[in-house]
């Protein structure tokens, strides 16, 4: 199975190992991310305006691509999936965004939402399925308590995003469960971390991320995991260093016992960035 | 062609139908007529080709009364009437094998000849396997050619698409002949004055003859006796002796429809005097589609229709003179 | 037409918004991380945009403190979503030239080495045109 | 031809000052029809009325115009003296020369060239008036109530105190419904089981009512004072007859793992079982999908322990059928879910709870034995927070768009209740608006706050955070006060909304009966016929037809009854004749008209049809005149015209319509 | 319009009247003594949903100058949903009107409820006034019924 896919910026720079992780994982598990061509980036975040076309266009090119190759389209940093997502349920569901986005795009059929956008999590738990993965664990995480930090992005609005409960979302817990470990339910695991706030306003940033930290620890939890580059970004940096902080991918290539695989080729790009 | 006439068989032989419903050549290169064919051998006289524009859905309501299934050819457009059809009880879906044909746009000898090609003796280019660019006519001036396009029926500019709503199986290869929206004209007289209005529709109705040709052949107008017909209203038909009574009779054709109508084009195409008698059905569809959300009759077998259905805050009736 | 009540307008034409629809039943502050770090909260940026008070909604430092986490649009019962609403007023501001919240002078010195690109790109598209 | 007489009132000066009645009259004798014209001073007294007799007598008149005032006024009393002197009342046409000429119009050549042509249309449409029979229909004096809650108890009592049959289906072991599951009542705090009980213990005592428990209402056909209704009676495994109710069965049941329903869910009970101590009858039931028994073959410790060998392992569902005049609807309501409304942690912690399971946990029979304490460690609480409007008032599609009507109350009444009995527990109210329309409502309201000191909060809870140690912290808002706040609750209890009872779709449908976008009844009239259902013989009571507290349903479930006995109270039903009727050889069969019909009054039937010397068999349309109240929507909304409503025939209307223009 | 010709031209306007409200409401009007011009005549139809749009071309082409058609208020409607058959029917056949040039204006729908006389009777007057306004209509007329 082969699935179109959309690294985004940061996949590329800051959080290569979030991107190395997921690839060697999907090998394991069969199947196959295909990058798209000449993909941009997303914009990071979703432009609210209902008059705002040109931003985001570079999602309705990602789009566009994976429907001309006929494959679903894959994410896995939490803004490209937000974005990327709404983009694409704007170009199905609001006729004027998507009148007006083919207009500029002048592509020889118009784009209208054809395209499935889906997590990397929504690929193991809706095409893969939990119970697969659980059979190709190798070194299965026993008694690891984890909590699943699933910020804003991935869950709201519930209504587009439709990707889990978006108060009591169970997606990740499940997956931790696959990979042989504990889930740790807190209810923080859905509040914000601060986005992209901590750029300018860093005491804003670190209240949030203790809450998160001091929930998820009081509760008894050993490590958050988080599928966003930037919350991961702001736990580590605002947090109070209550627990580590991994991407989900990381866990899941360690579980299905790759994860060396993963290492080597960073290392290499990383010579070769050098 | 030849796939559909060896389909027909198959299905003639092994009795999965008692006839078939298509059509035949008529003595005109250009006016082939719809047909039963109960035999194999009368096969032989079947036609398809790009001047089949009658829509057969209509005859399904009397075939539905005879012994056994009959097969019927019908065009992706056709197809919205049938499931009217359906809806309304009219036709039986069991008593149908219906073969979705392909349509390349169907075309108007109408517009063929006022391109100045008189003479007609044959034509090439209009059978369902030409790729339906260019026809090549011999007329006794000698050959003449003419874009398919340009040959083409009005309504197959404004086409709905060729995805056929319902089918039994499909036949043959369909093109895409959507090049205009089909509400440009009903916009180009919304936007007139009243009186070039009227002046338009009076000249237009001026030529009525009440000769019923449109009524006989819509689909949407399969009442058993039409209400111009009986005594239920005093209005039963007249001689055409004044210019009331084809407006009269128009609107109210037109509102029995409304609704129910899919747009099919059959009024005009087979108005013996040219009157462009869809304007007031897609009159009708655009109000529906602007006020009551967009709806396309035929497109489903069971959904309500707009006016038997409302909502709590729709349109006061005084919206017509607010949006001027 | 004032200029306020053409902006009023104009949030309510990007945001998508009706105001009106309020029932002020104050679930978007309850809900809001950034309830605190605000001067107009939430639930008041309805009644300003419905008010045309528009004047005091743009100078408000609330503007650069939501963080679009959308839990007030999420949990709104009544379909207003004060999220919208704010993101409209930022862009107002926005778009006016010289008015961005984050110049490009000031980043170096905001950077650090693990700062991941996504926090540059959505600060960017959120404070600035 | 008809043999028209006109008749031209004077009404005093009412009509005779401003238009030249006896040029009416004479005008009136040049129209087509009419033999006979006459004036007279009242026509609507005993004498003009005699006048009229007369004139049908002497000059043998077929149909009659009287042009006097309304008919709102006098087409009944006309219609009548018609009657009486032979004629068909339906033969009766008025011209209205009063209200809307004489006394609108000063000129009197203007009105009174008015007042001739008001006069042709009337004998226009009389020409073409036809005799109509009003049609009779027989009345089963027998009432079927759907439900045994408090509204349909109640409909029930009052139906059999009128000295008529009444049948009660209820889906549940017991009948008594959500008001048996409440502690206390608002706005008095009496006790619900104390009036309750009585009221549950005299329906199944009464001669005249009839009950049937643990059944459902399975088909509806008929019309109104002819209805056939089938019952499902489910196999309830224990022999109604013998059963004695000693309840051992029950305590020797192995197996009590059962969530109990009346209970909410907070504690079991066992596989057999009566859903509470009054229930009624006291004759408990075998949930099978619980008893080892059913499951495994094996156990039959009931059979073993029952004295009165009632059990029964092989009883089957039965149909009964029944015949009623009038159907009450009264399937009440229940909670909604809470899975979109997760933000309050109600499945993430066992002390979030509904006030519903909060009434349980109150009351002394329930799984608490009515101590208040935290279902998760037992402990008591010392904060509590209410969150009012759960669900209610929403206009996404989270919740439903109404006010559930009975929240702020039985808030109020549950912050009461607690402050009194456990005078160290502190209670924090959050809501949007306090609603206490009612008779002592805002002044019980009034006493939480002031009396017993409970903590109103203007504002939403955006956020419930379950504790590591426990604790429930609220994040709410206060909209006062412009912050928002966090607080400490041991426990949080959740106003859900309310929804009509899942089931009512079902029956609805089964009924004919509309039903709007919540799943709420539709009422005939929303103001002036609020418990009858616009489809006749249907009757509404309790919380099927929107929000009610309890002295509302109980009022709107008497209310019903009244309806339901004036129905019963009658041996025949005389219909109205102006009804649709379809020309059968016209219809298409196309389901335009059924469409329209907001009665439920034409169904389709395959007939054989002898037309132009063709006889086929064609679907066509029937109408119901028993069901059919004469609206025409259908005449219109049908494309061949087969469809006519007598009285106002489409050539009727168009006659006047001909004679105004003329 | 001259005083003359308004004294030469008195127009025929119908008024379909549904029996529950617009009716009542007349009957208001008329017994509160609230005058509008004799030319309206009215005719009682049980709903306003009984009312074919063949009545309303039938009495323009009998030379009606203006029809009106007048029910419940919507909400109100004795039988529930008639008068929402009737708003969708009318509109449309207003638009229709107005597209074939008819002047705007010679039809009218108002949802009038029994209490409201003093509404119907400004109706009327607003009405009859703008017939007057429009004139004679002869777009709609069936020639050969003209005397």
């Amino acid at each position: 199975m082969k699935y179109s896919y959309f690294p985004g910026c940061t996949l590329r720079t800051k959080a290569r190992d979030l991107d190395a992780y997921a690839r060697v994982s999907a090998r394991a598990l069969g199947f196959e991310l295909e990058e798209i061509d000449n993909w941009q980036c997303c914009g990071g975040v979703y432009p609210l305006g209902s008059d705002e076309i040109a931003t985001k266009l570079s999602s309705v090119r990602a789009l566009n691509e994976a429907k001309e190759k006929g494959q679903d389209l894959v994410t896995l940093c939490s803004a490209c999936h937000h974005v990327i997502k709404r983009v694409n349920d704007d170009m199905k569901n609001v006729e004027d965004i998507r009148t007006r986005a083919n207009n500029y795009m002048k592509l020889a059929e118009p784009y209208e939402g054809e395209t499935e956008v889906l997590h990397f999590l929504e690929v193991l738990r809706d095409r893969i399925g939990f119970d697969e993965l659980k059979k190709k664990v190798v070194n299965p995480l026993t008694g690891k308590k984890i909590g699943a930090y699933y910020g804003c992005l991935l869950l709201r609005p519930g209504k587009i995003m439709a990707f889990d409960n978006p108060e009591n979302p169970t997606i990740i817990e499940d997956f931790i469960r696959a990979i042989g470990a504990e889930p740790v339910v807190y209810p923080y695991r859905n509040e914000c971390c601060g986005g992209y706030i901590s750029l300018k306003e860093k005491d804003m940033s670190k209240n949030m991320c203790n809450n998160i930290m001091d929930s998820a620890a009081g509760f008894g939890a050993e490590m958050l995991i988080t599928a966003c580059p930037l919350c991961l970004y702001n736990l580590n940096k605002s947090g109070n260093g209550k627990l580590p902080v991994h991407y989900f991918t990381e866990l899941l290539a360690e579980a299905l016992g790759v994860k060396e695989e993963a290492l080597q080729t960073l290392t290499s790009d990383k010579e070769v960035a050098e | 062609m030849q796939e559909l006439i060896n389909r027909a068989k198959e299905l003639l032989a092994d009795g999965t139908v008692a006839r078939v419903l298509g059509w035949k050549a008529g003595d005109l290169p250009y006016n082939p007529e719809p047909a039963y064919f109960e035999t194999e051998e009368s096969l032989k006289d079947f036609v398809y080709n790009g001047f089949c524009g009658a829509n057969l859905s209509k005859y399904m309501i009397e075939a539905s009364k005879l012994e056994g299934k009959t097969m019927v050819c019908l065009k992706p457009c056709d197809t919205y009437s049938f499931n009217q059809l359906i809806k309304e009880h009219r036709v039986d879906r069991d008593k149908a094998y219906i073969v979705g044909v392909g349509c390349k746009g169907k075309l108007d000898i109408e517009k063929i000849k006022k391109q100045g090609i008189k003479g007609i003796q044959s034509i090439q280019g209009a059978e369902i396997t030409d790729d339906a660019e260019t026809l090549t006519i011999q007329t006794i001036y000698g050959e003449k050619t003419c874009a398919y396009k340009d040959g083409m029926l009005e309504r197959c500019h404004v086409c709905k698409g060729k995805e056929h709503q319902i089918y039994d199986e499909i036949i043959g290869e369909s093109k895409d002949t959507k090049d205009a929206d089909r509400f440009d004209e009903v916009r180009r007289i919304e936007a007139m004055r009243p009186e070039e209005k009227f002046a338009f529709f009076q000249s237009e109705l001026s030529k009525c003859i009440r000769c019923n040709a449109c009524r006989n052949v819509c689909p949407a107008c399969s009442c058993r006796k039409c209400v111009f017909d009986s005594n239920k209203f005093d209005s039963s038909q007249k001689a055409n002796v004044d210019s009331f009574e084809e407006k009269m009779f128009h609107i109210i054709r037109a509102f029995h429809v409304a609704g129910r109508c899919t747009d099919c084009g059959e009024c005009s195409r087979v108005c013996p005097q040219g009157i462009p008698l869809h304007l007031f059905n897609r009159k009708f569809i655009k109000d529906i589609d602007e006020l009551y959300g967009e709806y396309q009759a035929g497109e489903d077998t069971d959904s309500k229709g707009p006016l038997t259905n409302f909502t709590f805050d729709d349109a006061e009736p005084s919206i017509v003179t607010e949006r001027g | 037409m004032s200029t306020e009540k053409k902006q009023a307008e104009l949030i309510k034409e990007i945001s998508g918004v009706n105001p009106l629809k309020c029932m002020k039943c104050g679930k978007c502050s309850a809900s809001c991380p950034s309830f605190n770090e605000m001067d107009i909260k939430p639930h008041q940026f309805v009644s300003y945009v419905a008010n045309e008070n528009i004047e005091e909604l743009v100078n408000s430092k609330s503007l650069w403190k939501c963080l679009s986490c959308f839990a007030c649009v999420e949990r709104c019962p009544r379909d207003v979503k004060p999220g919208k609403l704010i993101d409209a007023a930022r862009q107002l501001v926005v778009r006016q030239k010289g008015q961005n919240y984050l110049t490009p002078d000031e980043i170096p010195e905001l950077l650090d080495p693990e700062l991941p690109q996504q926090l540059l790109v959505s600060a960017f598209r959120r404070y600035r045109r | 031809m008809q043999r028209i007489g006109v008749f031209v009132c004077h009404c005093g000066s009412n009509i005779a000052a401003t238009v030249d009645v006896k040029r009416v009259a004479e005008m009136a004798l040049m129209e087509p029809g009419v033999v006979h014209a006459e004036d007279y001073q009242y026509m609507c007294s005993e004498a003009g009325q005699a006048l009229i007799a007369k004139a049908i007598e002497e000059k043998q008149l077929t149909g009659l115009v009287i042009c006097s005032c309304s008919p709102r006024m006098h087409e009944a009393t006309f219609r009548k003296a018609a009657e009486r002197a032979g004629l068909n009342p339906y033969m009766v046409e008025i011209a209205n020369i009063r209200e809307h000429c004489s006394w609108i119009h000063k000129d009197m050549e203007e009105a009174t060239k008015k007042a001739v042509i008001l006069m042709r249309a009337a004998v226009a449409k009389v020409n073409l008036n036809t005799p109509l029979q009003p049609g009779e229909s027989l009345v089963t004096k027998r009432a079927l109530v759907i439900g045994g809650g408090i509204a349909g108890i109640q409909t029930a009592l009052d139906i059999a105190d009128a000295g008529y049959e009444v049948d009660i289906v209820e889906k549940e072991p017991s009948i008594g419904g959500r008001m048996s599951q409440l502690d206390k009542t608002f706005p008095t705090l009496d006790c619900s089981a104390c009036i309750l009980t009585p009221k549950m213990v005299e329906a199944a005592a009464h001669e005249k009512i009839n009950i049937y428990t643990y059944s459902e209402v399975e088909k509806v056909s008929g019309f109104v004072g002819d209805f056939t209704v089938d019952i499902r009676k489910k196999a309830r495994s224990v022999d109604m007859d013998k059963c004695t109710g000693c309840g051992v069965c029950q305590e020797k049941c192995p197996s009590k793992k059962a969530p109990s329903e009346f209970n909410r869910g907070l504690n079991n009970r066992s596989a057999i079982y009566t859903p509470f101590a009054q229930a009624i009858p006291n004759v408990p039931v075998i949930d099978r999908e619980h008893c080892i028994k059913f499951k495994t073959g094996k156990c039959g410790v009931c059979s073993k322990v029952c004295q009165a060998g009632a059990i029964d392992y092989d009883q089957k569902d039965e149909i009964v059928t029944e015949k009623y005049g009038a159907i009450v609807v009264a399937t009440g309501f229940d909670i909604i879910k809470l899975d979109n409304y997760d933000e309050y942690a109600y499945s993430q912690s066992k002390d979030v709870i509904t006030s519903l399971e909060l009434e349980r946990i109150m009351n002394a029979a329930g799984p608490t034995s009515g101590h208040l304490e935290r279902l998760s460690d037992g402990k008591a609480p010392k904060e509590i927070v209410f969150i009012q409007c759960v669900g209610s008032r929403c206009s996404d599609d989270r919740g439903k768009s109404y006010c559930s009507k009975i929240c702020c109350m039985y808030t109020a009444k549950h912050a009461m209740l607690i402050r009194d009995k456990y005078p160290d527990v502190n209670v924090t109210v959050f809501y949007i608006d306090v609603r206490t329309p009612g008779k002592n409502f805002d002044e019980f309201y009034r006493r939480a706050v002031e009396q017993y000191g409970v903590n109103y909060i203007k504002g939403q809870v955006g956020k419930v955070i379950p504790q590591p140690d426990g604790k429930l912290l609220v994040q709410g808002s206060d909209l006062l006060d412009n912050k928002q706040i966090l607080k400490e609750a041991d426990m949080v209890v959740l106003a859900a909304a309310i929804e009509p009872n899942p089931d009512v779709r079902k029956i609805a449908t089964m009924l004919t009966a509309s039903i709007d976008t919540n799943n709420f009844l539709t009422e005939a009239h929303a103001k002036l016929r609020p418990v009858e259902s616009p489809t006749a013989g249907i009757f509404l009571s309790g919380v099927c037809q929107g929000p009610k507290d309890i002295p509302e349903t109980v009022a709107q479930a008497g209310a019903a009854a009244v309806k339901a006995i004036g129905l019963l109270a009658k041996d025949k039903l005389m219909t109205n004749p102006c009804t649709a009727k379809p020309d059968e050889t016209l219809c298409n069969g196309c389901s335009t008209c059924a469409n329209v019909c907001p009665y439920g009054a034409i169904t389709y039937e395959d007939k054989e049809i002898f037309d132009h010397g063709i006889r086929e068999t064609r679907r066509v349309a029937q109408v119901n005149s028993a069901l059919c109240q004469g609206c025409g929507a259908c005449t219109v909304a049908c494309p061949s015209g087969a469809m006519d409503l007598q009285g106002f025939s489409n050539r009727q209307i168009i006659a006047e319509v001909d004679a105004i223009c003329r | 319009m001259s005083i003359e010709a308004k004294e030469e031209f008195r127009p025929k306007i119908v008024a379909f009247c549904c029996n529950w409200c617009s009716y009542a409401g007349a009957d208001l009007a008329g017994s509160s003594r609230l005058s509008y011009p004799a030319d309206v005549k009215i005719i009682r139809v049980p709903c306003s949903c009984r009312v074919n749009p063949m009545f309303i071309l039938r009495a323009f082409e009998k030379g009606a100058d203006g029809v009106i058609m007048c029910g419940c208020h919507p909400g109100d409607c004795h039988y529930s949903t008639g008068n929402y058959y009737a708003r969708r029917r009318m509109t449309l056949l207003f638009s229709m009107l107005d597209y074939i040039g008819v002047e705007n204006g010679r039809t009218r729908v108002e949802w009038v409820s029994a209490a409201e006389g003093v509404k119907f009777s400004t109706t009327m007057n607003e009405f009859v006034e703008k017939i007057y306004s429009l004139g004679k209509n002869v777009r709609l007329e069936d020639i050969r019924c003209r005397n």
